[in-house]
């Protein structure tokens, strides 16, 4: 059995309940145990890097040091935003010595090195492998068109992320081929979707987002999935919204790939928590899957 | 006791901005044996040699020293001037005190401190020179031209325009090189084939050069003057001499596959020329491909040719041929364009490049001279241009600028225009580069008269969107996105070294750059040399050039061979080792490191005990002078000029000199 | 407008503040583009990022600081990762930001800065983000009071934000890294 | 001589600080002394520190050079050449590699520093590399100070 420090994030304990559920889930029936690391903090986001280039160091560097406390080589970050913030600051600390002086300083501690950072969708493809998933299904995902979201934040910078490829990734598109759906190629895969500025410059959410929605229905998807909550949560939450100013439906379930993991590896939309999306996608998972 | 002369050279300011030259020259005259020591402007220029000539007179100098640029520049020069001031020419050393102290350092003191260090050296060095006298080889009066491109072409014929034998070596089964694949030239607009074809069939009919294509050279040996070749001459299947290419086999072959010529736009037989005008106009079976050779079926080809010229056993051969010189005219490859993600990985069929578009433009092309979509075969009607792919890019590119790229996408966008009025034409780029006689004009004709729309901004994305591509760019100049649905995208791509250009300057010992181009002897003052004396350079191997750059270094390079050609016989190096036969003791630990097999063992008569004993000896025509034997010999028998135990010695001694004393 | 360019010396300066934040040399722009032509938020900008970049290498930090650009920029990276001359520009827009919020020179309508201040200000306190109060108080703060409160029955049926803030245990130890932070940065 | 040359030099306040390291270079004339010049064309600074011999090939570098140079109290010496397999003689620099890897084990052997003695591989195209093998050599051998082996073994027997 895999045992991995988990770093939630604020997201997966609010917006993003069901992602958290998900991936629990799925991590158990796939061998994986995620210990939630103890008294974790907030890894400081794009707020943080865009006001201190200290703080947005400092914060995942804690999250780090706690993780290593806990005699574990790898913590996994499920939401995109926080991986990529905690590589970042695990390589600049690690290229930087003055920098890791002063996040020393900050932190009391000498900052952590030896532990590895990974995104969930890595653990599945890299560590568990397809062919072990593939094995598992109990209910192929047969039929179902699916575009694979990627966002910006999981594959860039490609330097530091180092997993997938940043023009036209295809991890999520292989778990979705291994799981027997078929996997959309599209060309928004890693636009922008407007990310942070859901509160506060909303109207570029509405613009961005929309353009994701519009092409993903052009490309002929059913369904987006996506391993992000900020980008989940701008496709879904603002999809409403969206739809009113195109004057076009979309009807698009956003869905988190671990919810699509989960349904092939035979749990129920119930136990996935399926229902707190917006956009409902229990009527697409009905007629395609026959799922419950 | 030897009489020294220090030299030190401002260099303009390129060396006395950094380096106080005046306190270098002050302070080297306190160096063991210094005579004389002074600083100048200018050292290589007349008035700085007139002054050496004039100081060895007045201050009776035996040797020479220079605090100049690097040896590689100018060592030559300096050596003349000391061989004309009536001194042995190897009575003299250079100290670098440009390239490795003032251009590389700030401080002023730190710099000046180094700088007379390196002289100090060279003093050290100089006076134990010995005097060396030049040997000379006999010249092979013929040329090696690798490559048969329009490079090669122009070389080969202007060779033999002065009386000489040449050769070409070319890869493909047929001369023309990518020239032969152009529509039309910028920025007159003739025709490629019309200018190139009459100098093919020159090639082709002189008495004086020999082709071999479908060929490469496999290794090269020797010097200037006498380099041995190696040349593989593939097995073509067909007897070049009675094959007198009249088209029956192609025609008849059963097999059809992406022509390279037509950059995979057209087809080709698996018994093939590459282009009708090919020379030779002899085809080549493709043995990957043919079904006899594979899988002993058909064998029309055999069957109808009426001259009996198929030979399916036919073998590669390997020929040796003696040459006095090798000019080197490889030419370039394209940049290939699927590193760039967000351009689509090269898996979009309409997004093609400027190769691709001149075949397409050529009446006698795959698609008769349609501009079309490669997708699905139809019209392209908007068409856009993006330059500078793969050129200027470190980070996934090339850093440098590709040259002709602004031209001819100038020029592709006017043909586009002339074969369709309707067509519409967009060209991103970042800046026009249109320096050449003509040139500007020829790219305002194109966006006055011909209406092409130049956008400034490089494109961020290309994507598919309903079967159309969507180009995702910017006009800086505007400021402004700009996103355009096109038919087809034509991207300029780099123009890059071959994938095997190492390979080759390995071979020939020329130097590349970190681009992989070859590196000529001097920027500016020797361009189409190398410093492998003996082997030049012309065309794009060197850097990109157009066509008229090319030709012009062509000939410079052919004028240069034949020179060396002009003579009867030609200097080598006597920088080489040399035994004491007195300390050798026969072990010929140096035989077995050198490298050239240039040490043969050779019985003596022992001068003492008068018995007979085996030493080593040096065949100084074979000795290029690289010293391993030195450090192999354990008595320390032998020695190498230039670089004697001596002389190294001595500058190890010189440089601790004060350090002893200090601590 | 008529600009004069900073002096060699002002435009140095600025560069290296630059460089120090980020390590980005803004000197090695030259101007192609490609960042502009792929920049998702450029649409709402004032001006493109490769003006902001040419701003930057002339010294003319009022135009930089006072420009919608640095504010309108998502930190997607897309410009960083096609960038010909290897410059991450998202990076460069942070320093910029980062400039910009030291100096106290951050424009009035700009609304990305005070989502940033009231984020920051709620893991101060929780040491975690609390949602509801973020949108709260930045609908006061930014004189929208009713932006969103019809998606917020919804969220708050579908167990996406909380009456209750989340904390992490050791609240006081985040308050506590973000004084010394800004200690160690006012040296 | 030696000494009114000390007072010269003196006289023009160039005397060399006695804590700055000197070290020699043996570079081939064909790639690493190239890549030296390469990098003075390209404007690459290094520290001043190094001074360069030229040989014909890293071959010619006798194991003995290297010997006299820290015997005559130089404080490092760096021997560089073409890439392995891109020597201008073919195999010169083969059996540099050999010649100095037993040389080395000498030197350790005896108590000398490893961080005086400095191999590298340069070739004609690799400016910045070259200022880069600089910068690196320097920095090693200035954290093992001025080379006072020989000078107190001589102290020792006086």
């Amino acid at each position: 059995m895999m045992k991995v420090a988990y770093y939630p994030g604020c997201s997966l304990h609010s917006t993003a309940r069901e992602y958290d559920i998900s991936f629990q889930l799925v991590c158990r029936k796939l061998g994986i145990e995620l210990q939630e690391i103890p008294h974790w903090v907030c890894c400081g986001s794009s707020p943080a890097h865009v006001t201190s280039h200290l703080l947005s160091i400092a914060l995942p560097c804690k999250n780090l040091i706690l993780a290593e406390e806990m005699g574990l080589d790898t913590v996994v970050a499920p939401c995109a935003a926080c991986f990529n913030r905690l590589k970042i600051a695990k390589q600049e600390v690690a290229e930087d010595s003055k920098l890791k002086k002063e996040v020393q300083e900050v932190l009391g501690k000498p900052s952590a090195g030896k532990i590895e950072v990974k995104h969930p969708l890595q653990v599945i493809i890299e560590d568990v492998g397809l062919k072990k998933v593939e094995e598992m299904t109990r209910r192929k995902l047969q039929g179902l068109r699916v575009a694979s979201y990627y966002g910006c934040l999981l594959v860039r910078p490609p330097s530091v992320i180092n997993f997938d490829d940043p023009e036209d990734p295809q991890s999520m598109d292989n778990l979705v081929s291994a799981l027997g759906g078929e996997a959309l190629p599209w060309a928004f895969k890693t636009e922008c979707c407007g990310a942070s500025f859901s509160l506060s410059e909303t109207d570029i959410v509405f613009e961005l987002s929309g353009e994701i929605l519009n092409e993903a229905l052009e490309a002929g998807a059913e369904c987006i999935l996506v391993a992000c909550p900020l980008c989940q949560s701008n496709l879904d939450l603002r999809q409403k919204g969206i739809e009113k100013r195109r004057g076009k439906k979309f009807n698009l379930p956003i869905l988190y790939f671990t919810e699509l993991l989960g349904l092939a590896l035979g749990m129920s939309m119930r136990q996935l928590g399926l229902s707190r999306h917006i956009v409902n996608p229990s009527k697409l998972l009905e007629r395609k899957l026959a799922v419950t | 006791m030897a009489r020294i002369g220090v030299f030190v050279c401002h260099c303009g300011t390129n060396i006395s901005a950094t380096v106080d030259v005046k306190k270098v020259a002050e302070i080297a005259k306190g160096f063991p044996g210094v005579k004389f020591a002074t600083d100048y402007r200018y050292m290589c220029s007349e008035p700085g040699q007139d002054l050496i000539q004039k100081m060895v007179k007045e201050h009776n100098l035996t040797r020479i020293v220079v605090a100049a640029c690097s040896p590689s520049l100018h060592e030559k020069t300096f050596r003349t001037c000391t061989q004309n001031a009536g001194l042995n020419p190897y009575f003299f050393e250079m100290a670098n005190i440009r390239e490795q102290c003032s251009w590389v350092h700030d401080d002023r003191e730190e710099a000046t401190l180094k700088a007379i260090d390196i002289v100090k050296l060279a003093t050290a060095k100089v006076g134990k020179n010995n005097p060396l006298q030049t040997t000379f080889i006999p010249v092979e009066k013929k040329v090696l031209i690798i490559g048969g491109g329009i490079s090669g072409i122009q070389a080969a014929i202007d060779v033999a325009f002065n009386g000489f034998k040449a050769v070409i070596v070319e890869r493909e089964p047929s001369i023309g090189g990518r020239m032969a694949m152009f529509d039309k030239t910028f920025p007159t607009l003739d025709c490629a084939a019309c200018i190139l074809t009459p100098k093919m069939v020159e090639v082709n009919q002189s008495d004086l050069i020999k082709l071999y294509t479908y060929s490469e050279v496999e290794e090269v040996s020797g010097y200037v003057g006498n380099f041995k070749v190696k040349i593989r001459r593939k097995a073509r299947l067909v007897d070049e001499n009675k094959c007198n290419g009249c088209g029956t086999c192609w025609q008849r072959c059963p097999v059809r596959l992406p022509s390279e010529f037509d950059m995979n736009l057209g087809k080709r037989k698996a018994i093939y020329v590459p282009f009708p005008q090919a020379v030779p106009n002899v085809p080549v079976i493709d043995q990957k491909h043919c079904l006899y050779i594979n899988k002993k079926k058909c064998g029309i080809c055999k069957k109808v040719c009426p001259f009996e010229a198929i030979d399916y056993e036919q073998e590669d051969e390997v020929i040796e041929e003696q040459f006095g010189a090798i000019i080197v005219a490889t030419g370039f490859t394209m940049f290939d364009h699927s590193i760039y993600g967000e351009y689509g990985y090269g898996k979009y069929k309409n997004v093609t490049t400027g190769l691709h578009f001149e075949r397409m433009l050529n009446s006698s092309g795959p698609t008769g001279g349609k501009i079309v979509r490669p997708s699905d075969g139809k019209e392209a009607k908007k068409v856009v241009f993006i330059q500078c792919v793969g050129s200027r890019d470190e980070a996934r590119g090339m850093p440098y600028c590709s040259r002709l790229c602004c031209m001819y996408t100038a020029k592709q966008a006017l043909l586009l225009k002339e074969h369709n009025p309707e067509a519409e034409a967009y060209v991103f780029y970042i800046d026009i580069r249109a320096a050449g006689k003509n040139y500007e004009e020829f790219v305002e004709r194109v966006q006055d008269e011909y209406g092409a729309t130049y956008l400034r901004g490089r494109v961020s994305k290309i994507f598919q969107r309903n079967g159309r591509l969507m180009v995702r760019g910017c006009d800086t100049l505007s400021g402004t996105q700009i996103e355009i649905d096109a038919d087809l995208v034509v991207l300029a791509t780099a123009l890059i070294a071959r994938p095997d250009a190492i390979k080759l300057a390995q071979m020939l010992h020329i130097p590349y750059d970190q681009n992989r181009l070859f590196t000529e002897a001097h920027p500016k003052l020797a361009p189409v040399e190398t410093v492998t004396t003996g082997v030049f350079l012309t065309g794009a191997c060197q850097s990109p050039k157009d066509i008229p750059d090319t030709v012009a270094t062509a000939s410079a390079a052919s004028v240069k061979a034949c020179g060396l050609l002009s003579h009867e016989k030609l200097p080598i190096d006597p920088q080489i080792a040399r035994v004491d036969v007195e300390i050798c003791s026969g072990c010929l630990a140096c035989k077995e490191v050198c490298p050239f097999g240039a040490i043969e063992k050779e019985e003596i008569v022992d001068r003492v005990t008068q018995q007979k004993r085996w030493v080593a000896k040096v065949a100084p025509s074979l000795c290029n002078g690289c010293g391993a034997c030195n450090t192999a010999c354990r008595p320390g028998a032998i020695d190498l000029d230039g670089f004697t135990e001596e002389q190294i010695f001595g500058q190890i001694e010189s440089l601790t000199a004060d350090k002893g004393n200090e601590r | 407008m008529k600009c004069s360019i900073a002096s060699d010396k002002f435009r140095r300066k600025f560069a290296e503040q630059i460089e120090e934040i980020c390590g980005e040399r803004i000197s090695l722009c030259y101007q192609c583009g490609k960042c502009s032509a792929g920049c998702p938020v450029a649409y709402a900008m004032d001006y493109l990022p490769s003006q902001i970049t040419r701003f930057a290498q002339l010294g003319l930090i009022d135009k930089v600081m006072k420009s919608s650009t640095i504010w309108i920029c998502a930190s997607c990276q897309t410009c960083s990762v096609r960038c010909p001359r290897g410059i991450d520009l998202a990076k460069v827009m942070d320093a910029l930001r980062i400039l910009a919020k030291r100096k106290g020179i951050v424009p009035k309508e700009q609304i990305a800065p005070l989502f940033d201040g009231i984020f920051l200000g709620s893991i101060e306190k929780y040491g975690r983000l609390n949602e509801l109060s973020l949108i709260t108080k930045l609908n006061m703060a930014s004189g929208r009071p009713f932006k969103d409160v019809s998606l917020l029955p919804i969220m708050l049926k579908k167990g996406k934000i909380k009456l209750k803030p989340q904390k992490s245990n050791p609240g006081k130890e985040v308050r506590y890294l973000m004084r010394k932070v800004e200690k160690l940065e006012s040296k | 001589m030696n000494d009114n040359r000390s007072v010269k030099e003196k006289n023009l306040e160039l005397k060399p600080s006695p804590e700055k390291v000197k070290i020699a270079a043996f570079l081939c004339k064909w790639c690493s002394y190239a890549g030296a010049d390469l990098a003075g064309g390209s404007r690459k600074k290094y520290p001043p520190n190094v001074i360069v011999i030229r040989t014909s090939c890293s071959a010619r570098t006798n194991p003995l050079f290297v010997w006299k140079s820290l015997e005559k109290g130089l404080d490092g010496v760096l021997v560089s050449g073409c890439h392995p397999g891109e020597c201008h003689y073919s195999e010169g620099n083969y059996h540099t590699r050999r010649n100095f890897a037993v040389f080395r084990k000498l030197l350790e052997y005896i108590g000398i520093e490893p961080e005086r003695f400095h191999m590298s591989w340069v070739s004609a195209a690799e400016g910045d590399k070259w200022a880069q093998v600089v910068k690196e050599v320097v920095k090693t051998v200035e954290s093992a100070g001025p080379n006072t082996y020989f000078s107190k073994k001589k102290e020792d027997n006086a």
